[in-house]
C-alpha cells in the first residue's frame, strides 16, 4: 500500500494506492473467484475521516484521493481495509 | 414470365442437386493428409519469411485433430490454411517491391 | 622494415575501421533526420496543415484537442504528446501512478541478493544505462536488449533466467529505466552487420503484413495524430522512451518487446516471440529513430 | 466524535434504526441487497428506499467523455451540499451497478477521486444524500471503446 499525505493550511490531502486484484469473479464465465475490497476507512486521531464501501467495480490496485480539515503536520493517520474474503491490511503514516 | 421462373427454379434445383452430390461424396483420408501436408509446407515457408498470418498455424493444428473424426471439416481447414499462407507469401512479394516508397525522405 | 610495414598496415586498418564506423550509420542518420522532420512538420500547425495531414479531422477538433506545436522532446509521451483528452486523463491517473507498485517491487528485486550473495548491482553498478539499449554487440554479432542483460546477469550468478516481456523482468527493467530518466537515447551502429540489422528492422517497420496488410508505418507515421475510433494513434517518434510501460489493459508492466509484439499481432500477423530476431531488429530500428530523446519511463498507458 | 449514522428509509423500521444508533453505521452490512442489485435503480432503491432524485447541480461528477480504457476510468465526485450524509456511484452498464458508496464525516471535504471499471458505454450516476435524506443526482454518459492499439 502506497500513501502520500500532505498538509497545507489545516487541510490534509491523502492519496492512496492499494495493491489489490479487485477481482469480480465474472471472468471466464463466472468461474473465477471474486476478491475485492469492500470497506476502506481512514482514521485521524479517533475520528473516521474517510469511509468508503468499494465493490469490484473499482479498478485493480485502487487509487483513492481525498482531503480533510483539521490536520497538523506530524499527525498520524491509519488506513484500514477489509476485503470480501476477510483479508485486511492496516497502515499508519505521518502527515507531512 | 412464369416460364422463366420455372426454368430458373429447375436450374437452381439441378445445381443444388449437383452440389449436394459432391458434398456427400466420401472424402478419402489420403486427400485430407495431402491437404494438411501441403498447408504445412506453405505455412512453414511463410513462417520462415516472417509473414505468416496469425491464425494459420492454429487452423492446421485443428485440421490435424479433426482429420480422423471429421475429414470434411479437416479438409476445409487445411485448404483455408494453405490459402492464407499462399496469400501471405504473394502479399509479401508484392510489398517487397513497394515498401521503400513509404520511408520519409 | 617489415615491422614498420606492419605498423603502417595496422594503423591504416584501424583508421579504416574508424572511417567505416562513421559511415555505418550514414543511411540510418539520414533516415532519422527525415523521420524527425516529418513529425515536426506534421504537428507544427495542424489547423494550417489540415489539408495535407488531417483531411478527415474537423477543424474544431484540431483547434481544441490537439497540442501544437510539439517540440522534438515533446514527442516522448506517445499519444499523449498530441491528444489533449488522453493527456488530461493520464495526468489524473498519474497523480498516483499505477506503475509505482511494480516499480517498488523492482527496487526490492534489484537489491535482493541472489543465492550466491551477489545482486543485480554487481552487474549494473551504474543503473543509468537504459539509453544505450538495445545496443549492437560486435563481438557476439547480435543485438543485446536490456532484458537480455538482466537475464545474463542472473545466469552468471547461478540464477534461473526470468520470463521475458512482463512480470519480474519488467519490474527490474522498470527500476533501471527509472534510474535512467532524463538520459538521452544513444544508439550506435558500430558495424556492417549492425547496419544490416538496422535495415532489417526498418523493413519490418515499413512493410505491410498480416491479413490486414498494414504496416507499423501506416498507423504510427502516416496516421499518427489521427484516431481509430476513440484511440489516438501514437507517433513512432519517441515511442520507446517510456518503456517499460504500465498498461491498464494488461494490469501490469510490459517491456518494449511485449508492446511491439502486440502491435504486430494486431496487423493480423503471427505474434513474434520475445527476443526473437525480428523483434529485436524492430526495437533496434525504432529506438535509433528516437536518438537524442530523453527517457521518461516507466509510464502509464491505456 | 460521533459518527453520522446512515438511515435507510424504505425497509428500515424504527427499532432497527434505534439499534443502528448504538453501533457504527455500515452501508454494506445494512444494505447488502443494493450491492448485489443488477439494475441501477434497484441499487438506488436498495440503499435509499426510493428512486426519487433531484437532478440539480449540487452533485458534481467529473468523468471523461470517452474512457481511454474501461478498466480504469478516473472519476472525481463532489458536492456543494453541506453536511451531506452519503454518496454513491451507480454505473448502469455494469453487472452490479453500485460501484462504491461513501459515508461522509465531519471535517472531510466531500470531494473524492478514484478509478472505476466500466463494462460498456453508458451512464454513470452520482447520488448524494443530503442531511434531510433527499437525494441529488448527477448523470454523465461515458463512451467506452474496446481496442487493441493505443499507447
Amino acid at each position: 500500500m502506497g500513501i502520500k499525505a500532505k498538509v497545507k493550511n489545516d487541510i490534509a490531502t491523502v492519496k492512496l494506492l492499494v495493491k489489490h486484484p479487485m477481482k469480480s469473479g465474472k471472468l471466464g464465465g463466472g468461474k473465477g473467484e471474486s476478491k475485492y475490497i469492500n470497506h476502506l476507512s481512514v482514521k485521524h486521531g479517533g475520528r473516521v475521516v474517510y469511509d468508503m464501501y468499494p465493490t469490484s467495480a473499482i479498478s485493480k490496485n485502487p487509487y483513492i484521493k481525498f482531503a480533510f480539515k483539521g490536520a497538523k503536520k506530524g499527525d498520524m493517520i491509519t488506513v484500514n481495509w477489509t476485503d470480501n474474503t476477510g483479508a485486511t491490511e492496516k497502515k499508519d503514516i505521518k502527515l507531512k | 414470365m412464369k416460364k422463366l421462373l420455372l426454368i430458373s427454379t429447375i436450374t437452381v434445383a439441378l445445381f443444388t442437386g449437383c452440389a449436394m452430390k459432391n458434398q456427400n461424396a466420401p472424402i478419402s483420408s489420403t486427400d485430407v493428409a495431402a491437404a494438411i501436408a501441403s498447408a504445412q509446407t506453405k505455412y512453414n515457408l511463410a513462417h520462415e519469411e516472417m509473414v505468416a498470418w496469425g491464425k494459420t498455424k492454429s487452423l492446421i493444428v485443428k485440421a490435424k485433430k479433426l482429420a480422423a473424426t471429421d475429414p470434411k471439416k479437416a479438409l476445409a481447414l487445411a485448404n483455408e490454411a494453405a490459402y492464407q499462407a499462399d496469400t501471405a507469401l504473394a502479399q509479401s512479394a508484392e510489398f517487397e517491391k513497394t515498401w521503400r516508397a513509404a520511408v520519409p525522405q | 622494415m617489415l615491422k614498420k610495414l606492419m605498423k603502417i598496415t595496422l594503423i591504416s586498418m584501424i583508421g579504416g575501421s574508424i572511417l567505416f564506423a562513421g559511415s555505418f550509420n550514414a543511411q540510418a542518420e539520414k533516415d532519422r533526420k527525415a523521420f524527425v522532420k516529418y513529425f515536426e512538420k506534421k504537428f507544427e500547425n495542424p489547423v494550417k496543415n489540415q489539408a495535407e495531414y488531417f483531411p478527415y479531422v474537423t477543424k474544431a477538433e484540431l483547434q481544441n484537442k490537439y497540442i501544437s506545436p510539439i517540440s522534438f522532446q515533446g514527442f516522448q509521451d506517445g499519444p499523449l504528446s498530441w491528444y489533449k483528452p488522453s493527456k488530461e486523463q493520464f495526468a489524473e491517473i498519474n497523480e498516483f501512478a499505477p506503475y509505482e507498485i511494480p516499480l517498488d517491487d523492482g527496487i526490492e528485486l534489484f537489491n535482493k541478493p541472489f543465492a550466491n550473495g551477489k545482486s543485480y548491482s554487481n552487474c549494473f553498478p551504474d543503473q543509468s544505462i537504459k539509453q544505450n539499449f538495445p545496443y549492437y554487440d560486435t563481438k557476439r554479432d547480435d543485438i543485446v536488449t536490456i532484458g537480455m542483460a538482466v537475464n545474463e546477469c542472473r545466469v552468471k550468478n547461478g540464477e534461473k533466467p526470468l520470463k521475458y516481456g512482463k512480470g519480474d523482468l519488467a519490474k527490474v527493467v522498470a527500476y533501471i529505466a527509472f534510474k535512467s530518466r532524463g538520459q538521452k537515447i544513444n544508439i550506435t551502429i558500430p558495424s556492417e552487420n549492425a547496419a544490416k540489422a538496422y535495415e532489417a528492422g526498418k523493413k519490418l517497420f515499413y512493410k505491410q503484413r498480416g491479413y490486414l496488410a498494414i504496416s507499423c508505418n501506416e498507423c504510427h507515421v502516416q496516421s499518427a495524430g489521427k484516431r481509430i475510433r476513440a484511440e489516438a494513434l501514437s507517433p513512432a517518434l519517441g515511442g520507446t522512451t517510456h518503456m517499460p510501460v504500465y498498461r491498464v489493459k494488461w494490469g501490469g508492466l510490459g517491456t518494449l518487446q511485449r508492446r511491439l509484439a502486440g502491435c504486430v499481432k494486431d496487423t493480423g500477423s503471427e505474434k513474434p516471440k520475445m527476443q526473437s530476431k525480428p523483434l529485436k531488429e524492430l526495437a533496434y530500428f525504432l529506438t535509433y529513430m528516437s536518438n537524442g530523446m530523453k527517457l521518461n519511463g516507466p509510464d502509464t498507458r491505456k | 466524535m460521533k459518527r453520522r449514522n446512515f438511515l435507510g428509509l424504505g425497509f428500515t423500521t424504527l427499532a432497527v434504526a434505534a439499534l443502528q444508533n448504538t453501533s457504527s453505521a455500515n452501508i454494506l452490512a445494512e444494505h447488502p441487497k443494493a450491492f448485489n442489485a443488477t439494475k441501477g435503480d434497484d441499487a438506488v432503491q436498495g440503499i435509499y428506499g426510493t428512486t426519487d432524485v433531484m437532478k440539480d447541480d449540487k452533485a458534481v461528477l467529473k468523468l471523461p467523455d470517452i474512457a481511454e480504457n474501461g478498466a480504469a476510468v478516473p472519476v472525481t465526485v463532489s458536492t456543494s451540499i453541506e453536511n451531506a450524509k452519503t454518496m454513491a456511484i451507480i454505473i448502469d452498464g455494469n453487472p452490479h451497478p453500485l460501484a462504491a458508496a461513501w459515508e461522509l464525516s465531519e471535517g472531510t471535504i466531500p470531494k473524492f477521486s478514484t478509478r472505476i471499471k466500466m463494462k460498456k458505454t453508458g451512464n454513470v450516476r452520482l447520488i448524494v444524500e443530503d442531511a434531510n435524506g433527499k437525494l441529488h443526482e448527477a448523470v454523465k454518459q461515458v463512451k467506452v471503446t474496446v481496442g487493441g492499439c493505443g499507447g
